[in-house]
């Protein structure tokens, strides 16, 4: 099953997304008799075979379990290793929106990276459209392109071996918009107008990490005629909820007026108890009942509102709990700048 | 060869002042463009959409490079800073009727009125050159005479809401949209579910994606389903057979339409049908059509394999999508937009956490940051919209019977 | 009364930033006789004067009211017109703690411009420190002069009349803490280190709205052996609580409900009209009891859970409100990139 | 002339690897530097702080430029890109025992290791020059001797608990701290009112704008303020008199405390002191001394007048600053953190926006996004930590008896 046939059922062959923690996924290609060990637990592929996609499998022998998952263009790139270059989700989201990339569409891709970027295009544009993607790196063009042969792409995407800043980008024709993340994308954006689809409105991405790259990249843009030049960042922050315990400041002004009647009864003994020591030293004989004991300090009960000094699970009802959200830790704070254009089309002959 | 622009088509028009004007170019009619008149819109049917014009005092056509680009390169002088520069509303020697004499009587074009105004500006060369491009920009946008054609989709559509009312899209935005989409996997030939509160916006923006297999249900919250506004911007949802409305009583009370169901089984008898009056026999046959599409939509749903649900509203989204759940299919995702965060938190904190038939469940925030690109002058906009709101995006599962304890 | 005199009760001569609006302010000088006149009424002097910092005036036989307020730098810079170039709180405020400019520290600062920053400058130094400022434009410079003395800060704010760029920083000496917003910092740079404390850390923030002036920058600071450059934005959103009435699914599936029932009401009425008609058509004399009225429709009540057609106030107790926040819609998302660099002080000779 | 390091100071110690570290430098004595072994601390006394030092492997100290430039130029060829280089852990020939040789019996410098290692890596030259200075620049982390010194204050505080447990300044930022302070106008010669859940970071830079005629009072919330974990930093909280610190219930209900204030009003009669054992009479000497010092804050507490009201604090926040507002004189601030915006949102909506002894409620978000300033490679910095919270501020008023009602 490709990625485009959008299956219920897991069948033999199929690669499925295996959901280990919150996001971590692994491709495994469902193969009978195939076992997949992971920390928590293992999968016989016989247990997932035959069950819905999204079904929860549970381990052999063990308390674990694992989802899978049919696999789209967003679980493949969060289940690539992170040092890859990768063209994340949000960037990705939005540059199919901006190119106006529909089933049908035309793309060119260069260079190809992880091919992360190239199933969401391949996904969009759909069988009736083609995407020529380009990789001067000779073994991530070779990884990428029998990735995209085995997920379902073949007759979609088209991937070449080549520098296209030197060499073009045949056989691509007709195309209504391209995408580039090349070093150097002032190279390659010359020889683009052949390619485009004649008398029609082509747009461009350059995705570029530096400033100094997007300037070099608006200046070509603006001397082969581009229009519509913007540079823009994409940020995307995921916020967590959690559960946090009410403090209040009438269990502080309770809680602290218990420490003061602890520390007034504690202060009470003491007096009694030099008093005593007093008499003791007048009137030897004038004792009458027992003497003040040590551990007989009158015991006050400490308000504790919070559960100090307990074990407590988030969510405990004998507390109050307020629900907060906050920014992960962690922010991809800057993945790279994208500079879009738009390429008129030939002005037709004027009526008058 | 790309689109052209048919007759009677609907288009956006762009203006040099970065506003927008929909219109519908009608053969032998005049296309009105407020302060800037008008123009026939013959002069532009058979072109390629994505052109930029400029209308002469004749209402004439010439096809130019850009919006608001004046003359090629300064000519003035500038000065290193402003310290010469004193705050004066006398600097600008041409009052507003000798301009407008310039334009009527004088017939000048929009580019030469702007070279006379920053010619008879006494201070300009005080300026520098950064300000002397910022005057030029307002002038341009202030008298040229400039439109360029685009066709309308789910962007233009977004824009033209966004100037207008975002409240009507409740603020949606592009990579906002973009992401449902890329999240909700959409793709040609499949099949959504859509809670569409955003003035039919996610439902044009799927069926961009769909192809010609692809199907949407369509719940609303009213007695009729509207989709009408959206026709005088030439997107017809009513016809199109890939929309598929239905109310949320009918979608999740199919028990309650029985007879419906029923009489969609078979077309009414022709024998019965022959009995009838011409116009009650219509509204028979129509009713039987009705049904047929509601049956339909009860197939769907029984199938419990929607290939995502989408939602976009201001109703209360955590019952919402409670009451959903079942329809989508293992695997497949719920997006849920909103311009504020606290619904979606409501929705995790007690819906899709709490309930093992979703998953992995995480509320994203997409911003795009806008930068000016003025050679020498690359930084971000000073000012910028709000950012564009906040997805809670989770999948759909299938719980083992028996369930597993422990981890997550 | 000067901003730095944190004075309690109005008097006559003092400064008062009235509040007329959610962020608008007006600086008003206490002058007994005179009155205020705004689009919220007119306020006598008199009525403020002996009245203490924070008090609500009722304006003058109306119902309008403002509240005077102590001036702060930060209330000044609100109330300062936008046009104007100013150093927004946000930014002033991470400069001043990154600086870390204190009582007694010793500050540059070029150029003034509208003095706003100048005013939180002198605040912080307090009367044992110094801020010697500079500014190339006659008017500006003759306007923020004037203002700070009339504010307080006569003692501890230089001003001078000056192109630091060709002319340099005299007076100031012994300096901790340089802010440079000119167009071109890297001109005034390299004569710095003439002007700082012996034998101490210095530190410095140059203010550049774009990224060809901050490389510039940084190329310079560089040359001139500034280390821990780093550059950095601020930004800064206010968040807008408001209510929104919670509608929900049960209220929505009822309200359908409502439709239905009065659709068919509708529809036996007219199912009933038909019968009689037709009954009217075979045997006119059969008719018994009146005839269906056209106003007879069976009255069905619409279920109207959220008030649709009524005028409601937010907080209306009849409905259900949620809270929500929200940015504000126009986001100051860039004012300068501020480029920070410390210089280390001179080697002393090492003990071996 | 600048502060220098003087005898028994606390200084913060800043590393190639971005790591810091807390130090006391006593005449001497050792300073110990983990894997980098020590120095003696003469070696530093008496120096200004904000110098570099590079630690030879006899462990002594010479003055160099920064923390982790290597060489002046990269004398490496490059590549234009990394078309050639294909992922091997291989490339780097050297191993790290033969990098131990180098350090120990070889005696090399920080500087000549790295050098040697980048001499080792055979694909070096297939790298981009971008990529060979990632290289170096870790490799310089990894292997360079080096520190430099800086006294402690509210930033390094900051640092220091952002790195260690940021939970213990509940994630407050520099930017909102800064903000904090300017909001409340805090300036020398002011008295402040403060709840500080931030292990003292409020108090100590309120502290550092203060000069020596302003005070503070803190409020907390246990049975004994905590002010010693700063002593470990040189930072005395504890001795310092204009550090007021008070009980919640000693503040909001003195009449509880009637006892101890009219004790203070006058100092126990010598006579009455006289028939006391000692340590009687200097005990009863000290509750004369706390006394006092609690009936000057009930002073204060009278006045009203607080300059401002600053809160950091796990508790909840609304039923705070409720019961806090008649302490601030009008026109004065109240300004709350919270890492997170909930609580300031129930903040405005239920106390400061109702109450009309409030006004100009607003909830900010500030936050710092730093750029990587390598020569042609400018762009902000790839990841970030999260943002610095929120904060909520408004001004105290005095409503006129009548309240006028209309506008706001």
């Amino acid at each position: 099953m490709g990625f485009l046939d959008l299956p219920n059922v897991i069948s033999e062959g199929d690669l499925v997304m295996v959901r280990l923690g919150k996001s971590q996924f692994k491709p495994v290609t469902m193969q009978s008799g195939e076992t997949l060990h992971t920390r928590y637990g293992s999968y016989p592929h016989n247990d997932m075979i035959g069950k819905p996609y999204g079904s929860q499998i549970p381990a052999m022998g063990d308390k674990g379990f694992v989802h899978v998952l049919a696999p789209t263009p967003e679980l493949w790139t969060l289940s690539l290793p992170h040092r890859t270059q990768i063209v994340y989700t949000p960037d990705a989201s939005y540059i199919v929106q901006r190119l106006e990339i529909r089933p049908g569409s035309k793309v060119i891709e260069a260079g190809t990276g992880s091919g992360s970027f190239t199933h969401a295009l391949g996904r969009t544009v759909g069988t009736s459209g083609d995407v020529w993607t380009f990789e001067f790196h000779e073994v991530r063009w070779e990884a990428a392109k029998v990735e995209l042969e085995q997920h379902g792409y073949k007759d979609i995407v088209h991937s070449f071996y080549r520098d296209v800043c030197s060499d073009g980008f045949q056989p691509a024709s007709g195309v209504h918009a391209v995408f580039l993340d090349l070093p150097k994308p002032w190279l390659a954006i010359p020889s683009l107008p052949q390619y485009l689809e004649l008398g029609g409105i082509s747009r461009i991405c350059c995705f570029s990490p530096c400033v100094e790259q997007v300037i070099e990249t608006i200046k070509t843009l603006k001397e082969c005629s581009w229009t519509q030049i913007e540079t823009v960042e994409v940020s995307c922050r995921e916020w967590i909820v959690r559960k946090e315990m009410r403090r209040t400041l009438e269990d502080v002004l309770k809680r602290q007026e218990s420490f003061r009647e602890r520390r007034s009864a504690i202060q009470q003994r003491k007096r009694k108890l030099e008093e005593l020591e007093k008499q003791d030293d007048d009137d030897d004989s004038s004792v009458v009942g027992s003497p003040p004991n040590k551990d007989d300090i009158p015991y006050v009960d400490l308000y504790n509102p919070w559960g100090k000094g307990e074990r407590i699970v988030k969510g405990d009802d004998r507390f109050q709990w307020d629900i907060f959200s906050a920014g992960e830790r962690d922010i991809k704070s800057h993945t790279s700048f994208l500079t879009f254009a738009v390429l008129a089309p030939a002005p037709p002959k004027m009526k008058t | 060869m790309g689109a052209i622009i048919k007759p009677d088509a609907h288009l956006i028009l762009y203006l040099p002042s970065g506003n927008h004007k929909i219109v519908k170019v009608s053969p032998g009619r005049k296309v009105p463009l407020g302060k800037f008149g008008s123009f026939d819109a013959d002069q532009i049917l058979g072109h390629p959409f994505g052109l930029t014009y400029e209308i002469d005092n004749q209402g004439c056509l010439t096809v130019v490079d850009s919006l608001d680009s004046v003359v090629d390169e300064a000519t003035w002088t500038d000065s290193e800073d402003n310290r010469m520069l004193v705050d004066d509303p006398d600097s600008q020697k041409m009052t507003m009727d000798e301009i407008e004499t310039l334009k009527k009587d004088k017939q000048l074009t929009g580019q030469e009125i702007v070279a006379k105004v920053i010619e008879s500006h006494s201070a300009f060369n005080k300026k520098t050159a950064f300000s002397q491009e910022k005057y030029i920009q307002r002038k341009a946008q202030k008298f040229l005479k400039r439109f360029r054609t685009q066709s309308i989709g789910s962007n233009e559509l977004m824009e033209y809401y966004n100037a207008k009312d975002p409240a009507r899209i409740m603020d949606l935005r592009m990579e906002t949209l973009g992401l449902m989409l890329s999240l909700a996997n959409v793709q040609p030939g499949g099949t959504y579910l859509i809670v569409d509160g955003v003035s039919s916006l996610v439902v044009c923006a799927v069926l961009e994606r769909l192809g010609p297999e692809g199907q949407l249900v369509l719940l609303h919250e009213n007695e009729m389903v509207n989709l009408e506004p959206l026709q005088l911007m030439g997107i017809d949802l009513v016809s199109d057979p890939r929309v598929k409305p239905v109310s949320f009583l009918k979608f999740l009370h199919p028990e309650e339409f029985r007879a419906e169901l029923e009489f969609a089984t078979a077309p009414p008898p022709q024998e019965q049908l022959d009995q009838l009056k011409t116009s009650q026999r219509n509204r028979t046959l129509r009713r039987y059509r009705k049904a047929v599409q509601y049956k339909n939509i009860v197939d769907l749903r029984n199938s419990h394999s929607f290939d995502a649900l989408l939602i976009a509203t201001t109703l209360q989204v955590s019952g919402l999508v409670q009451a959903l759940i079942p329809f989508v299919h293992g695997s497949r995702s719920i997006v849920v937009y909103h311009p504020c965060k606290e619904p979606l938190v409501d929705l995790e904190e007690n819906i899709t956490r709490p309930d093992n038939r979703l998953i992995a469940t995480q509320i994203l925030e997409s911003a795009v940051r806008p930068y000016q690109s003025v050679p020498g002058r690359f930084h971000p906009h000073m000012s910028l919209e709000r950012g564009g709101g906040y997805i809670l995006h989770c999948l759909r599962a299938y719980p083992t019977a028996v369930q597993a304890q422990g981890r997550r």
